[in-house]
């Protein structure tokens, strides 16, 4: 039925199962679809945020979401500016993932906010001194160079690339596309940057608080090290189970291990960083505002101290050395356990930055505040990842994002 | 965000802060607006060619 | 379908094809023009009339100065339109056979009823707004902001916005945002203006917020 | 030309582009902010002319001076009169007056209830049928079973409940009690006269208090914080003796945990000791040779109120015992306050009188910063009602809660006591019952008991604003304006005098209420004869006016007239002191000194509860606005469920951890109840604050927790009658 | 921001005697009374309950009988920064809060702020809160709105404003009578008025003439949490040492003020 719509020498499966899959998909999104209207017409009661937790789930799965977008700029870095050729047969899928990530990152910011109809707020009377406006700008900025990345690709499924403005459109944005990557890439790192210092600039806060360079704080370096260092291994993870799907290979190993390789240098050199970063702030910042670190890992076995060692040593240390050796990478299940630590580990080091900062009590007459996302909140936060589904499947199944595919699987 | 709103201050934070922005957009849209029109102009050489 | 069909007919009209094209983006552009300047305008605003009709020229005449009607409490704060306890000094009884005072009289004076005028110059209940300190300290004059009311012998017709609620003295008749008075608008960016050039700065945010 | 898809596409693409160019995108955009920012279902205030208007407060006994901010004819906040004169000062009660003007529970109109549903009505009607059942008891010659519980007994309203009841024949005029009443009695048997003592905290120099919740609502609250900020800045010491760290006994610089109900022994015990060492003899006192039944006190003192004894009866270790007693005598002008928590519940006169014969062995009597006595003088001098033949059977009747007769010789009322009668016999001997400016199905101990009794009364007319607990069991409701919307004179004390306050109305009534002064002399005027005779005035107003005479001048100025002859002047020198009288004829006749102890049997209830009164919860008539309940610490209240504090030792005995259920039974009934462990009480006793678990007012009250009056009996004072319960024995059980 | 001028005019600054606050809770109550403070039915729990002004209990975390208790009001501390801006005041994206430089009050406005919760984030006092709620007002009762303070939408954050508008009013009076400046008592906050016990005391902190001024020098007197640099115009009074030292944190071999 949709033929015409299949990229050429690629095998898809039965528009029927399709079908199925994709219901299945929109019964997830529609679920979040209520909860988001909800959110929207009933207002943030219908969340279990608080005073105590202005920020919460939501501001969580924004900057995980956008962390694990990392793959897209810096893969994009890496094949335009650095010159890695073979990066190419992954870009693509690494633009798509990046696009679903910060299309997610948005939304979820326009349900998070308590006026929605005002959010342009931040545009019009920006605050330049505020990193949340520095977010926004680059957010949605870099947000358009996705879909400038995106868009070629688009226009070279089969329907669309014979309409010939479409095909010169689309030759002509590859063209120049470095210079889209390049702005990208500048854009990325402020933004990874400046989610960083959203949590690191909040010196009444002495959780997330980090002294830094200049206006940054360390967290802002940091942030995007790690977004660089686990965004490609969310794009390999995701690969790797579009591969699961579709019961085929759609990448060469060498271009996996390739990337594999950089994020583990970069996981590894990130992780020296945070253990040093770490160590200033509770051997130097800390007791300057009378703390000591174990005040702020005791009393809660929620926010224990093993919640900073699963961070550093099991989602940090043991991924950067199985992904920096060749054995390690060659290792089928070591690799793949490498990158899931990986992701969860930044998915962590996101979620102590926002929950623990808010969880911590900082007057000394408080108690550790908890909190539970309500299912409003849930939904709201799968909507994303349904969403995500949906528009992975839509751009596999209808366009030439892996290079290799044909070589990989020749149809016969 | 524009010299016109009323938060405008002409400072440094200012100046680099949305100089850098309007820096990145503008590459950006000019990059774009020149992929659109030399496709458009291609399109329509394409056509009046008829090679397509 | 035929796709590739549709394609070689559309380039056979190539010429014309472009002609139109660009024909139909002009009259869309148009279209819209229309639309946005001049009707959208016309909708966004309802037209309301005052419960009474008031002549500022006859009133200022037999009064005086704006401030016998629209004057100081004691407290600094400035009263505003009048109500029925200014009124009553004169119209306990009707003045003059007009058909606005019939119904001033009957409707409003003789039931002790306030009259729910309509307040062109209404700022919304987040602004603060200190008559004192631009009347009293700056001595600035009523027309600065509330232009030539003062001399009309009837009042305008009522605007306001269907979505806010707001008069259209506020954001100004023009809907390109363009003035030619001082007066002409009212937004926070026109007080930050005069702020900026009298005082050198547009002050802070609860200077005139509450 | 061919009009094809592509030309629509261009249409449409055109029209984007050129929409763009147009206002219609941006002003839409803009216009919907200013939507969010105009909500039409947020209110807008409107704005009108500022005034103040002065009146006095009269929600709490204390009549403060407050003034109230009105934008044109509407209150919008109550604040402190900007002056120093006059009692002038407020609370979060006062706080919270205009929020009460406006509550959702007010009663609009007379209601009346018609198989159990309330029907509209007018004054009129009202005042009408009132009159008309009131008519027919006087016809079968049962006008002594009309009777009435008044929340004050002082000022003209009171008065002419009082003098209604008188002319209509019963004698049966019922206040309900507090500890102003006990002080009365106190100084009545040791001095001759009922002085209402006046304690000028902020001139002494050492005040211990038993058990008074000085800074938890007792008095006039705003005073006593005043006075103790006074204190504060003079460095001057308070010393706080109370079983639980209330918010006095954290203020205070030294706080004397001490076994409660043993508060008396504590006091003689400290009087034994002055006694003995003959410390009184430094303030220039000469009690030996003068005082009648000295020399019987120190030998009863002296026997059965050693040190030792004491303290370990009291708990309180023998060296805190002489340390206390030596810096009271050492300091220049010590006081001992005596009355527990707010003073609501009239406690036992025994122990008062205990702790006061501390400030007579200090002799502090009338000297600044001692106890100052004021005459009970009544500046109402009305002439006497006129009594029918009805009438005067009527009124000579005994009196249903046997007060000021035999073993109740001393009291004048006792409330208390009707629900005991009411149960005690087959019909009830009340067949009209008035319940004015008070709530007692809420406030009496015992509610259960009390509503049981009350159950049988066969017609009440309850006169209270609110939709309370004992309005929603009347029959007739005639609404009283709230005390922002009335004239009602006040009775108060500015400084250390007595004085008379001008409560004025503020605001035009919101509602069609009546005035219960006018109700009174409207019902008196609708039943004739010499009833009427006697409510000559044509209305409150009148009334009031002629009461006040030339005094209404000067409250119209100031809000207060000040009665400049109203302080007992007998202790002016030392050498007079000897007038005080430690045990006499009247004094023997109580059978000094016996201390009320909590009920229930230990074994069964090893716990004891006791309650604790808050500012931030109103446990009188008048009950909490939705912003004092908005202060109560979820310690206190989380969402329904009340907390007991506990001990954490006592919980662990228990099993209990902070925030747990728990099922609270005491011998009077049962509660689940949460707990909170607080390391300021004592072990083994349990804490709840009064004021909680209404049934009746708004949604922002009612259901809120339990009321601690379910909990606990009353507990008669063997020597005037009141009720002198402090606590009753529990039982905390895990749910 | 504003801050074209940087003279400062006024500093507005309070002093809370903590042994005479009695914890009473009229200061909540005026505050709420006279900043239009929406309420609830069931106001709980404490974390979506707006309070401005917020008396903690605090606990000197001994036992029977060593145990006591102090209450201490919070207001907003109206930060000024060691760096010359508040902890919340420069995060906010849209500006809606601002650190008037003429007063020294950290402002919000409600029509501006689009409900971000990054101030919240940022405070350490707790002082902000978020109209989770559409604010209701049972029938009858919105007669008690203050004209002079807007009433907030659902969706915002409100914080106490040191009763700006009573600034404005008294500005107005002066205004109207020929002056261009107030007295000191002419602009009080409405909890200082409020305070039956006269805790709070209320006015400039740069005017050496006025309590504020002395008392803030007081060796007994501290700030919350002024290590963490807010700098905050809020100062404490306690004769007690266990309190001053719960104003802020301390390593367990460092004495209270260090």
């Amino acid at each position: 039925m949709d033929s015409a719509l299949i990229p050429k020498g690629v095998k898809r499966c039965s528009l029927g199962r399709f079908s199925l899959w994709m219901i299945a998909l929109t019964a997830i999104l529609l679920w979040g679809v209520i909860a988001m209207l909800l959110c929207w017409f009933k207002g943030l009661n219908q969340t279990n945020m608080n005073d105590a937790y202005g920020f919460a789930l939501w501001i969580w799965a924004d900057l995980a979401v956008i962390a694990l977008g990392g793959g897209a700029f810096f893969t994009g870095f890496l094949k335009y500016i650095v010159g890695k050729d073979e990066l190419k047969n992954i870009i693509n899928y690494a633009v798509v993932i990046g696009v679903v990530c910060y299309v997610s990152a948005l939304l979820i910011l326009a349900i998070d906010v308590g006026q929605p109809l005002r959010s342009w707020f931040i545009f019009w009377h920006a605050n330049v001194h505020s990193m949340l406006t520095e977010v926004a700008f680059c957010l949605s900025c870099y947000l358009v160079v996705l879909i400038i990345e995106f868009l070629p690709l688009l226009f070279e499924n089969p329907k669309l690339d014979r309409k010939p403005f479409f095909h010169h459109l689309s030759h002509n944005m590859h063209e120049i596309m470095a210079i889209f990557a390049a702005t990208g890439a500048f854009l990325s790192f402020f933004h990874q940057g400046s989610l960083g210092g959203v949590s690191g600039v909040l010196f009444g806060r002495p959780f997330a608080f980090r002294e830094g360079l200049f206006i940054w704080p360390w967290t802002f370096f940091l942030f995007t090290w790690s977004a660089a260092a686990c965004g490609p291994c969310f794009t390999i993870l995701i690969t790797r189970i579009t591969e699961k799907i579709a019961k085929k290979k759609l990448v060469k190993d060498n271009v996996i291990d390739l990337l594999a390789k950089i994020s583990g240098w970069m996981l590894g050199t990130y992780i020296i960083a945070k253990i040093f970063d770490t160590w200033y702030w509770a051997a130097y910042t800390l007791p300057k505002q009378g703390f000591s670190l174990i005040d702020f890992y005791s009393n809660n076995p929620f926010y224990g101290i093993w919640i900073l060692i699963v961070e550093i040593f099991v989602c940090g240390i043991i991924p950067a050395v199985i992904l920096i050796s060749s054995k390690g990478r060659k290792n089928k299940r070591l690799f793949m356990t490498a990158i899931i630590l990986a992701v969860i580990g930044v998915c962590i080091n996101r979620w102590v930055m926002v929950m623990q900062t808010m969880a911590a009590p900082v007057m000394t007459f408080e108690d550790w505040f908890m909190y539970y996302p309500s299912w409003q909140e849930v939904a709201t936060t799968i909507l994303p990842v349904a969403f995500g589904a949906i528009f992975i499947s839509f751009a596999y199944r209808y366009l030439p994002i892996f290079p290799q595919e044909s070589e990989l699987n020749p149809i016969d | 965000m524009f010299p016109f709103c009323f938060e405008w201050v002409w400072d440094m934070s200012h100046i680099v802060f949305m100089g850098g922005l309007w820096y990145a957009l503008g590459i950006v849209g000019a990059g774009l607006t020149y992929c659109i029109v030399k496709a458009a102009k291609e399109s329509s050489d394409n056509h009046s060619n008829g090679d397509h | 379908m035929s796709e590739t069909q549709k394609v070689s007919a559309s380039d056979n009209k190539k010429k014309d094809a472009g002609g139109t094209t660009i024909l139909f983006f002009l009259i869309g552009v148009a279209i819209s023009l229309a639309l946005g300047w001049i009707i959208f305008p016309k909708l966004l605003y309802s037209k309301k009339s005052q419960p009474i009709d008031f002549s500022h020229v006859v009133h200022s005449e037999a009064v005086g100065d704006c401030d016998s009607c629209h004057f100081f409490r004691e407290d600094g704060t400035f009263s505003g339109a009048p109500t029925l306890a200014e009124c009553i000094d004169c119209h306990e009884e009707a003045q003059g056979d007009t058909e606005d005072e019939r119904i001033f009289v009957e409707e409003y004076v003789a039931q002790n009823k306030e009259v729910p005028w309509l307040i062109y110059s209404e700022q919304p209940d987040s602004v603060f707004f200190s008559h004192a300190a631009h009347v009293k300290k700056a001595k600035m004059s009523c027309e600065s902001c509330h232009g030539e009311i003062g001399t009309s012998d009837a009042l305008p017709i009522y605007e306001e916005n269907r979505i806010t609620g707001y008069s259209r003295n506020i954001w100004g008749k023009n809907i390109a945002g363009i003035k030619k008075h001082t007066w002409d608008r009212m937004k926070m960016n026109d007080c930050g203006e005069c702020h900026e050039e009298e005082i050198g700065d547009k002050g802070s945010c609860f200077q005139c917020h509450k | 030309m061919k009009i094809d898809r592509r030309s629509f596409l261009s249409l449409g693409a055109g029209a984007t582009a050129g929409l763009a160019f147009s206002p219609l995108p941006w002003k839409l955009m803009d216009d919907s902010s200013i939507w969010t920012q105009n909500w039409p279902w947020v209110p807008v205030p409107t704005d009108g002319e500022a005034s103040y208007v002065d009146t006095v407060c009269s929600l709490c006994p204390g009549g403060c001076g407050i003034t109230i901010r009105k934008i044109d004819d509407r209150v919008v906040k109550a604040e402190k009169k900007d002056s120093d004169n006059a009692n002038s000062g407020i609370c979060i009660l006062g706080l919270s007056s205009p929020q009460l003007l406006y509550s959702p529970s007010r009663i609009k109109t007379p209601l009346k209830k018609i198989e159990g549903k309330w029907v509209k009505i007018s004054v009129k009607e009202a005042v009408a049928e009132i009159a008309e059942k009131l008519k027919d008891l006087r016809k079968d010659k049962l006008s002594h079973t009309l009777a009435c519980i008044s929340g004050s007994s002082s000022g003209t309203v009171p008065a002419l409940f009082e003098r209604f009841l008188k002319a209509y024949g019963s004698p049966n005029f019922i206040t309900v009690p507090s500890v102003k009443d006990v002080y009365k009695l106190v100084f009545s048997l040791s001095l001759g006269s009922p002085y209402v003592p006046v304690f000028d905290i902020a001139n002494s120099d050492f005040v211990v208090s038993f058990g008074t919740g000085l800074l938890d609502g007792w008095g006039n609250p705003a005073q006593a914080f005043k006075a103790h900020s006074i204190l504060k800045d003079n460095k001057k010491k308070l010393i706080q003796i109370e079983a639980r760290l209330s918010n006095t006994a954290a203020k205070a610089d030294k706080w004397i945990p001490i076994k409660p109900g043993t508060e008396g022994v504590l006091a003689l015990g400290m009087a034994n000791i002055i006694i003995e060492k003959r410390l009184y003899l430094n303030k220039n006192i000469l009690f030996d040779s003068v005082t009648e039944g000295f020399e019987e006190f120190k030998a009863l003192v002296a026997k059965d109120y050693s040190v030792k004894a004491v303290a370990e009866i009291t708990g309180v270790k023998q060296e805190d015992i002489t340390a206390l007693v030596e810096d009271f005598m050492k300091a220049q002008s010590p006081v001992a306050l005596f009355g527990r928590g707010e003073g609501t519940i009239p406690g036992s006169l025994h122990e008062m009188m205990a702790v006061n014969f501390l400030n007579a062995l200090a002799g502090n009597f009338n000297k600044a910063g001692g106890v100052h006595l004021l005459s009970d003088n009544s500046y109402i001098n009305w002439t006497e009602p006129i009594l029918d033949d009805t009438a005067y059977y009527g009124i000579n009747k005994k009196r249903l809660d046997g007060a000021g007769d035999g073993k109740y010789f001393l009291a004048k009322h006792l409330l208390n006591r009707l629900p005991e009668v009411l149960n005690s016999s087959e019909t009830s001997p009340i067949n009209m019952l008035f319940v004015t400016d008070s709530n007692p199905f809420y406030t009496m101990a015992d509610t259960k008991l009390v509503r049981e009794a009350f159950e049988k009364i066969p017609f009440i007319v309850s006169f209270s604003s609110y939709m309370d607990e004992t309005a929603s069991m009347a029959d007739i409701i005639l609404p009283n304006h709230f005390f922002l919307e009335r004239y009602q004179d006040v009775v108060a004390t500015c400084g250390l005098k007595p004085a008379v306050g001008l409560s004025k109305p503020v605001v035009n009534p919101i509602f069609d209420t009546i005035h219960s002064g006018d109700a009174v002399i409207f019902i008196a005027k609708a039943l004739g004869g010499t009833i009427a005779e006697s409510f000559a005035w044509d209305d409150y107003k009148a009334c009031l006016d002629e009461t006040l005479e030339a005094k209404k001048d000067i409250m119209d100025k100031e809000l207060f007239w000040v009665d400049e002859s109203g302080v007992f002047n007998a202790f002016a020198d030392a050498e007079s002191s000897g007038k005080f009288e430690f045990i006499n004829d009247k004094i023997r006749q109580t059978k000094p000194y016996t201390f009320v102890e909590a009920e229930g049997e230990k074994k069964q209830y090893p716990l004891t509860l006791i309650r604790f009164d808050s500012m931030r919860i109103a446990s009188g008539y008048t009950a909490n606005s939705p912003f004092m309940t908005k202060t109560v610490a979820d310690t206190v209240i989380k969402e329904n469920d009340i907390f007991v504090e506990i001990n954490p030792k006592t919980a662990a005995e228990y099993n209990l951890t902070d925030g747990s259920k728990a099922l609270l039974t005491t011998p009077k009934g049962k509660a689940q109840v949460r707990v909170h462990l607080y390391e300021g009480i004592m072990q083994g006793i349990i804490s709840m604050p009064s004021g909680l678990g209404h049934s009746g007012y708004d949604n922002y009250l009612a259901g809120k927790g339990i009321n601690i009056n379910e909990l606990i009996g009353q507990i008669e004072d063997p020597a005037s009658g009141f009720d002198a319960a402090w606590g009753i024995r529990a039982v905390l059980v895990r749910v | 921001m504003s801050k074209g001028s940087k003279h400062k005019d006024k500093k507005f600054g309070m002093v809370i005697d903590l042994d005479k606050c009695t914890g009473c809770g009229a200061c909540m109550v005026a505050c709420m009374s006279e900043n239009n403070v929406p309420f609830k039915e069931n106001e709980s729990n404490k974390l979506d309950s707006i309070t401005w002004m917020r008396v903690y209990k605090l606990e000197n975390g001994k036992s029977f009988p060593d145990a006591d208790i102090c209450f201490l009001p919070r207001p907003c501390m109206h930060c000024e920064g060691d760096h010359g801006h508040a902890p919340c005041v420069s995060v906010c994206p849209a500006i809606a809060t601002d650190y008037d430089h003429k007063t020294g009050i950290v402002s919000q406005i409600y029509t501006r702020c689009f409900g971000c919760r990054y101030c919240m984030a940022a405070c350490p006092y707790h002082a902000r809160y978020f109209n989770w709620w559409d604010p209701v007002w049972p029938e009858g009762m919105e007669k008690l709105l203050n004209p002079n303070v807007s009433p907030r939408m659902r969706g915002v954050v409100e914080k106490c404003s040191f009763c700006h508008h009573r600034y404005q009013l008294a500005l107005d009076k002066a205004y109207a009578d020929g002056r261009d400046k107030i007295e000191e008592d002419e602009y009080q906050t409405a909890c200082t008025q409020a305070c039956p016990a006269n805790a709070i005391i209320f006015g400039d902190l740069d005017n050496k003439k006025h309590a504020v001024y002395s008392l803030k020098k007081n060796p007994n007197t501290f700030r919350l949490l002024e290590r963490l640099g807010t700098n905050p115009k809020v100062y404490y009074h306690s004769s007690r040492e266990w309190v001053r030292r719960a104003g802020d944190n301390y390593l367990k071999h460092e004495t209270t003020k260090a």
